[in-house]
């Protein structure tokens, strides 16, 4: 008998809402045709097929060219939400991108192999850099360097800054070699190394970010990290602990265009950082146009190809991956049949494939072909290509039946999971056990030095001048408690080693090389090609050994920033 | 019934018919009820628990559980209107304002998160649409008339006793002077002492307004202190209809008498009570003849034929068993 | 009343302090040790480990340090500074803190509009088609996992309509999204729940008397059946809003915006354990607070248990959980 | 000879008499021998049984249940590709012939991935749920049951527990022990100790003042025998709703847990992180959303149809 409301459509109403989100959302692909245009290559400047994308040097566009169209604001996406300004922190994706754009240091490198002596480092800070000995450098500074307070920045203010640096112990090149500072005058001082070691000088120059010490030791915490007396070309604006940050050109005390490094540029007067971490989260922000400028997964990065509103600049990834064995005798791979076989049970390009980029460099050594000292027949001859049968041989040959040997892989939790799994398989088919221990960074960290908790890991480096010095971070026995990296105590590679970081000729350079490949102590993996879409008023964009310089990027006449 | 009375009649149900779903069974809680009530007047529905009288007085004001009611067939004329086909508004002004009930057990019947005074002056509101202030006046005003002192109006439910909480749920009742009052076992929940009180308190406002009353009970003192007329019901249907005086001077269904026998009565001396044998029959089950004839002690085979029709005794004295007739006889 | 508010805070501190030492001596026995982590990647000498471990303090007792944190803790609300940055730990969660309580809010919020009246609906028409069609959808929202419906909302509102931004921190339009995310989770709990409740008031006497009053079936569900079914929606209420505090750290992570999920998770993951310590004491405490709250609403909605609040003091009996 | 009847057997037990032997239940009136469900002891595992197969959820809810389980045992032969095997080839792709459902990133087979991760979901549903119902529930049996100074320290103890969100519990509970299927499993089953021993607590107080613990006590029969023979007979009822629905809660955190890297390793393919890691393909890709995330959400709707339907059955009073 009750009178039967008439909200019946409410119900419909709900269901159909949740129809069209489904729709929505999984019809990306569908309806996301009308800027699709069949893949053809788009007009924007896209890097071809196998050229290589080694980086020699990078000629910096000369410096009219690039302030040629001066831009307002630029918005940037990064895939990083700590936000750190400070003078002083640890090395993460937005300070990578802003520690030269807010803080000075003494020199600049341009491209990798940019070297002191032969002038190669761009002078920001230095006036003049010589060399008395191994060990001290005597510096003259510019007597007009001011921070964004106004406070002058003299020698004592440098020093003070390089011991606090060391004191802090965030970058580690600094405390190996950076010993220690004597002010000579107010505007001269001399730095004490603690190696002559080739390169030494070049990380203390450029790795010191110099603040005023009057400043920073006024500041209270917060102001420190948040709202800090900068020396780099911009200051920062609008703080937000975990989203982003604005960089804001300030009048910076070195007027003649001449002398500036590139980071010096301030060829946009507003820097936007927005922390965005969720990769489909940074192409919706770009399609969307929140924002100017993202890195993209290689997945997202077909809509973005074919459509002619975005430029794409890829790069190769700066850090190279590459596989430690666990050599010591608590491990399995102490056998160097064992070593080989797993060596040959898997393919690199599977690997790269797994980790979602159908682009990168197969690498012949631990150290990628990118630096002056590398032998390029290496490429030639053969490495570790996947062959299955023989990695059963050699398994057999170490006394192990099908699948009776059992590796464990060492992971940490924030690297893709897409290579460790297919690593997996790819040793599971060939008769190995595999299984994957996942860390998180710090313990993964802490277990890397632990020789019971490990047999082989994968791990990336950057490399910065020569082959050499990468070698000897990787297998100098100077580096680590016990051997190499890979616990490895052998006398034969320390002096292979050694002869090859004191003469880089050819003949030294292969014995090295072939002894630790033969040996399989290390293999090298690959570095995958990067990608950056930028919206198209930005002509292109100064890379400078896989980050970005903002401040010193190229605008087209008719650029206008999305917000 | 005659002519002339009818214009004075307040109330009359015609063939009164309720069921009620429980799972997959089906409960025929009343059967063909009919009955009139003129106004002023107090009628009595007296019968075990589980007869059906408290549906019958549900479905009056109609707020029997809807989720739970399988048909509810019959008219029920209010002053000439059927109540069953009113519509939503016209049955909320009705609810209250013309007809309003009295509930058995006070300590559930009013709402414990509100005031007192606020449950009373609410009903008020909605039906003369005074401001706040004048309904509030009104709430203590009743207060006072059903003997609670008027600066407790704020007050909340917890804080009354059971039978302070009926006074409040008959001033509730009773706040727009209601034409009938239907009152289902008011005085059941509460002891002995405060019975009395409120047969009294509910006798007094009933004349002083000149409301009607249909009152629901199982105890025959009551209906013999307050009620003009009576009903017994038995297992959804009337077994025995007349005055005060005829049901209770000469009962003469087997189940009145059944019931006066369970009564200790003080000039007799019994050594025991003689109580109805048996329980009332299942519900879920329709039988035909007579509803009684499992617990009659004068039952017979013929008793099962009976066609179940009231037959008249005397003036307005009606029994629906064939043997009630003989009694007059001998 | 107040009184009892006292007393209430009164037993939170101690209830604190346990959380806080429990806290610390488990981030005591964790692998790791604090000082290797203070100095970051690559590999130290051991004396500068040493180093560090003095300048931390790492060195001296365990009670003398558990003394000095929980002295810093209760005085001045400091939690330490994090291992990893070295960053004011207070700051970070001070800044972090209202993007967490705008989520949690809006969530609440949106719960007990479309909540309550679709609970109430389910009640007053239970077992019609109508009610099991919104159980059905509520429970598919439930089983949808949050970073999946996040995503979708994006897709549909951020990108097809463009009406709202897509992720990130500002005005009130960037939290639209990220709300409707979180709080669809929770909906198909908070409607049964409330639809339980109403059924059992709606089938008592109270509302059949309110009935009887000639009131109209909206005022007796809202203004009679409604009250009385509260106590059991606001346990649920203030249990999920405490939940919420502690950051709804999936959706913080897809629309990145800075709240106290993503800063513990973090910190967990770079072993930051005074970062996490602070980070859980905080939310204790917060969690505890809306407990209060919850609990003086009760006295609020009904007035029995004000009562009880306020006889309860006279007599020192201490108030039934 | 009069039948007696007692009709809707609300709340007395066991009142109505028993004729013959056990096997035969009471008969009935003229209404043919159908069993209605009125006849059988409230509480009992055959009255509970009774009412859900009337249930017409709860039926498809067991059903699918059943049919999950008895895919994923059976997956290992029934599909023709391992859930580990790679088919580098065809990547990413869609539903086809080769492969039923489509291919994840790395070309290992959907179908046969959702099939055999169905293990390792209902694996942590019910084992989490499992260790949560047997802490909590004593823990809850003992506060409710002793009351007093016991009581007191076993609540401000739950406070503390409940005061950690279950997401932030178990990511430090991975942290701390590492990641893994077991640790997953404790970490949820932890966190929900909380629930449980509260509901438990509930209802042990309002049981053991009814009369019934009462009359026990009169006669003197042991404190274990009190708890193990009545008290927790008859709250079980309201947690074996809670238990169902925890299945369900549990199985969908495992996705969030695998979200922040911390649930089941690579390569078992457990629901919640195949659905985590396909995340970023939702636009390209949706087969690679799709595919577990609707066998999530069968299951959790079957087990939350379940605790409906066996909420219904033991507590009458909302049935209508």
């Amino acid at each position: 008998m009750k009178k039967r409301k008439e909200r019946k459509w409410l119900a419909l109403l709900v269901v159909v809402a949740m129809i069209c989100v489904m729709l929505a959302g999984c019809g990306g692909k569908g309806n996301g045709a009308e800027n699709e245009n069949g893949g053809t290559s788009s007009a924007s400047q896209e890097s071809e097929e196998g050229e290589s994308t080694k980086i020699k040097a990078d000629e910096a566009a000369a410096v009219s060219e690039i302030m040629e169209n001066p831009a307002e604001k630029i918005v940037i996406a990064v895939d990083d939400d700590t936000i750190v300004a400070g003078p002083f922190a640890n090395s993460s994706g937005v300070r990578n991108l802003t520690v030269y754009t807010l803080w000075g240091t003494l020199a600049y490198r341009p491209y990798i192999g940019a070297m002191l002596e032969d002038g190669g480092l761009e002078l920001v800070m230095a006036k003049s850099i010589t060399k008395e000995d191994d060990t001290t450098y005597d510096v003259e500074i510019y007597d007009n360097i001011t921070d964004s307070l106004g406070n002058s920045i003299k020698a004592s203010d440098i020093v003070f800054s390089l011991d606090k640096l060391s004191e802090l112990g965030y970058i580690t090149y600094i405390n190996t070699y950076y010993e220690s500072g004597e002010v000579v005058g107010d505007y001269e001082f001399k730095i004490h190394l603690k190696s002559g070691e080739e390169g030494a000088i070049e990380q203390v120059l450029v790795n010191g970010t110099i603040c005023s010490q009057e400043w920073y030791e006024g500041a209270s915490d917060d102001e420190i990290q948040a709202d800090p007396a900068t020396t780099g070309p911009y200051k920062v604006t609008n703080f937000q602990t975990g989203s982003g940050m604005t960089l804001e050109a300030r009048d910076y005390w070195k007027t003649n265009d001449d002398d500036k490094s590139v980071v010096e540029y301030q060829n946009v007067k507003q820097i936007v950082i927005k922390s965005i971490t969720e990769p489909s989260m940074r192409s919706v922000a770009l399609e969307n146009s929140e924002v100017d400028l993202a890195e993209i997964n290689a997945i997202d990065l077909e809509r973005f190809e074919s459509n002619s509103e975005y430029h794409v600049t890829k790069y190769a990834n700066a850090m190279n991956d590459y596989m430690i064995f666990n050599t010591s005798d608590d491990s399995v791979c102490s056998d160097v049949k064992v070593r080989q076989a797993v060596a040959y049970a898997f393919d690199t390009w599977t690997l790269l494939l797994a980790n979602g980029h159908d682009q990168g460099e197969l690498h012949h050594d631990v150290c990628p072909n990118a630096t002056p000292d590398y032998v390029d027949d290496w490429d030639e001859d053969p490495y570790y290509e996947m062959d299955v049968e023989k990695a059963k041989e050699l398994l057999k040959e170490a006394g192990y039946t099908e699948g009776e040997l059992k590796i464990r892989i060492l992971k940490n939790a924030s690297a893709p999971n897409g290579p460790y799994e297919s690593l997996q398989a790819m040793l599971i088919s060939a008769g190995i056990d595999a299984e994957i221990n996942q860390y998180d960074r710090s313990l993964f960290l802490t277990y890397m030095q632990d020789n019971t908790m490990w047999d082989i890991t994968i791990y990336s480096e950057q490399v910065l001048d020569f082959t050499t010095t990468y070698w000897s971070a990787l297998f100098s026995e100077k580096n680590y408690e016990h051997g190499t990296q890979g616990f490895t105590e052998d006398a034969e590679l320390q002096k292979l080693l050694a002869a090859a970081c004191a003469d880089r000729s050819e003949e030294n350079m292969n014995a090295f090389h072939d002894y630790y490949t033969e040996q399989c102590y290390m293999i090298g993996l690959y570095n995958e090609t990067k990608s950056i879409v930028t919206q198209s008023g930005i002509k292109s964009l100064c890379l400078v050994r896989g980050d970005i310089v903002p401040q010193a990027t190229v605008f087209d006449s008719g650029y206008a920033s999305v917000e | 019934m005659s002519e002339e009375n009818k214009k004075k009649e307040l109330l009359e149900v015609k063939n009164l018919n309720v069921r009620y779903k429980s799972g997959q069974a089906t409960v025929y809680a009343v059967n063909g009820i009919s009955l009139e009530l003129e106004k002023g007047q107090t009628l009595g529905l007296v019968g075990e628990t589980g007869a059906g009288k408290t549906t019958i007085a549900k479905s009056i004001l109609r707020i029997l559980p809807d989720y739970a009611i399988e048909t509810l067939e019959g008219e029920i004329y209010y002053e000439g209107k059927d109540i069953l086909k009113l519509s939503d508004k016209e049955l909320q002004n009705l609810r209250g304002h013309e007809i309003s009930m009295i509930f058995q057990d006070p300590m559930t019947a009013l709402n414990p998160v509100k005031t007192v005074s606020s449950q009373i002056a609410e009903g008020y509101r909605k039906h003369h649409g005074c401001p706040r202030a004048e309904a509030n006046r009104k709430a203590v005003e009743m207060l006072e008339m059903v003997g609670i002192p008027g600066e407790r109006a704020d007050e909340y439910p917890h804080q009354f006793s059971g039978g302070m909480k009926q006074r409040v749920v008959i001033a509730m009742a009773m706040a727009c002077s209601p034409k009938l009052l239907i009152a289902d076992e008011p005085t059941t929940a509460l002891d002995v002492t405060i019975q009395a009180q409120v047969l009294d308190l509910i006798k007094n406002v009933k004349e002083e307004i000149g409301t009607a009353m249909l009152l629901i009970t199982h105890d025959l003192g009551v209906v013999a202190e307050v009620c003009d007329k009576v009903c017994v019901i038995y297992a959804g249907r009337i077994v025995e209809s007349g005055s005060k005086e005829d049901i209770f001077d000469k009962p003469s269904h087997p189940y009145t008498r059944g019931l006066f026998a369970a009564l200790p009565d003080l000039d007799k001396d019994v050594e025991r009570l003689t109580p109805i044998e048996g329980l009332l029959p299942d519900p879920t089950v329709r039988e035909d003849g007579c509803a009684f004839r499992s617990r009659c002690p004068h039952a017979c085979h013929a008793c099962r034929e009976f066609d179940n029709e009231l037959r008249e005794l005397a003036p307005g004295h009606y029994t629906r068993c064939w043997r009630g007739l003989q009694d007059r006889e001998d | 009343m107040i009184r009892y508010v006292v007393k209430r805070l009164v037993i939170l501190i101690p209830t604190l302090l346990v959380v806080a030492i429990i806290m610390f001596t488990l981030m005591d026995f964790v692998p790791g040790d604090p000082a290797v982590i203070a100095l970051g990647s690559g590999n130290h000498t051991q004396e500068e480990i040493e180093l560090k471990r003095e300048s931390m303090g790492l060195n001296k007792p365990y009670i003398t340090r558990l003394g000095e944190y929980l002295g810093n803790l209760i005085f001045h609300f400091d939690f330490g500074t994090s291992i990893v940055d070295g960053t004011q730990i207070k700051t970070a969660i001070s800044d972090r803190f209202p993007n967490t309580l705008k989520i949690a809010l809006g969530s609440i919020l949106v719960t007990i509009i479309v909540g309550l009246p679709l609970g109430v609906r389910t009640a007053v028409r239970a077992n019609t088609w109508e009610d099991k069609i919104s159980l059905f959808i509520t429970l598919l929202l439930d089983c949808m996992p949050s970073f999946w419906v996040g995503l979708l909302l994006v897709l549909l509102f951020a990108l097809k309509l463009g009406w709202l931004p897509s992720s990130g921190v500002g005005g009130l339009k960037y939290f639209v999204l990220p709300v409707i995310a979180n709080s669809l989770g929770g909906l198909a709990g908070f409607t049964r729940q409330t639809r339980a409740s109403m059924l059992e008031v709606i089938r008592s006497d109270l509302v059949t008397t309110a009935r009887s009053k000639g009131l109209s079936e909206r005022e007796v569900i809202y203004g009679h059946a409604l009250p009385n079914a509260l106590i059991p929606i606001i346990t649920i209420v203030g249990m999920r809003f405490g939940q919420m505090l502690g950051g709804a750290t999936i959706i913080e992570v897809i629309f990145s915006i800075p709240g106290l999920g993503p800063y513990l998770v973090n910190g967990i993951g770079s072993q930051d354990y005074t970062v996490v310590t602070g980070g859980i004491i905080f939310i204790a405490f917060s969690f505890a607070i809306i407990m209060l709250l919850t609990d003086l609403v009760y006295a609020f909605v009904d007035p029995r248990i004000k009562a009880q609040y306020v006889a309860r003091n006279r007599k020192g009996g201490r108030k039934d959980e | 000879m009069s039948r007696v009847e007692n009709v809707g057997a609300e709340k007395e037990v066991g009142k109505e008499k028993k004729h013959g032997g056990h096997g035969k239940m009471g008969r009935h009136g003229g209404r043919g021998h159908k069993k209605s469900s009125e006849s059988l002891k409230p509480g009992s595992l055959a009255y509970i049984w009774h009412s859900i197969s009337h249930n017409k959820g709860a039926v498809m809810g067991m059903v699918l249940i059943v049919l999950i389980v008895l895919l994923s045992i059976l997956s290992p032969y029934l599909c023709r590709w391992g859930y580990a095997e790679l088919d580098v080839l065809n990547a990413k792709s869609g539903p086809s012939l080769t492969h039923l459902l489509g291919c994840d990133e790395l070309g290992r087979d959907l179908l046969s991935r959702v099939l055999y991760g169905a293990r390792y979901t209902l694996y942590i549903g019910l084992a989490g749920t499992a260790l949560s119902v047997v802490i909590g529930v004593t823990l809850g049996a003992i506060a409710g049951y002793f009351g007093g100074l016991v009581d007191s320290c076993v609540m401000r103890f739950l406070d503390v527990f409940q005061a950690f969100p279950q997401l932030i519990l178990a990511m430090a509970f991975c942290a701390v022990f590492g990641s893994g299927l077991n640790n997953c499993v404790a970490a949820l089953g932890l966190t929900g100790i909380a629930g449980f021993a509260r509901l438990m607590r509930a209802n042990i107080l309002r049981i053991r003042d009814m009369e019934y613990i009462e009359a026990s006590v009169s006669i003197n029969c042991p404190t274990r025998k009190i708890i193990t023979g009545h008290i927790i007979p008859n709250a079980v009822s309201p947690i074996i709703v809670e238990i169902a629905m925890s299945i369900s809660r549990n199985g969908l955190a495992s996705s969030s847990l695998s979200f922040l890297g911390l649930g089941v390793r690579p390569p078992y393919p457990e629901w919640g992180a195949m659905l985590a890691g396909a995340r970023n393909y939702i636009r390209d890709c949706p087969h690679m959303v799709i595919v577990p995330g609707v066998f999530i959400v069968i299951c959790v709707l079957s087990f939350n149809l379940i605790g409906d339907a066996l909420r219904d059955a033991l507590d009458p009073k909302l049935k209508k």
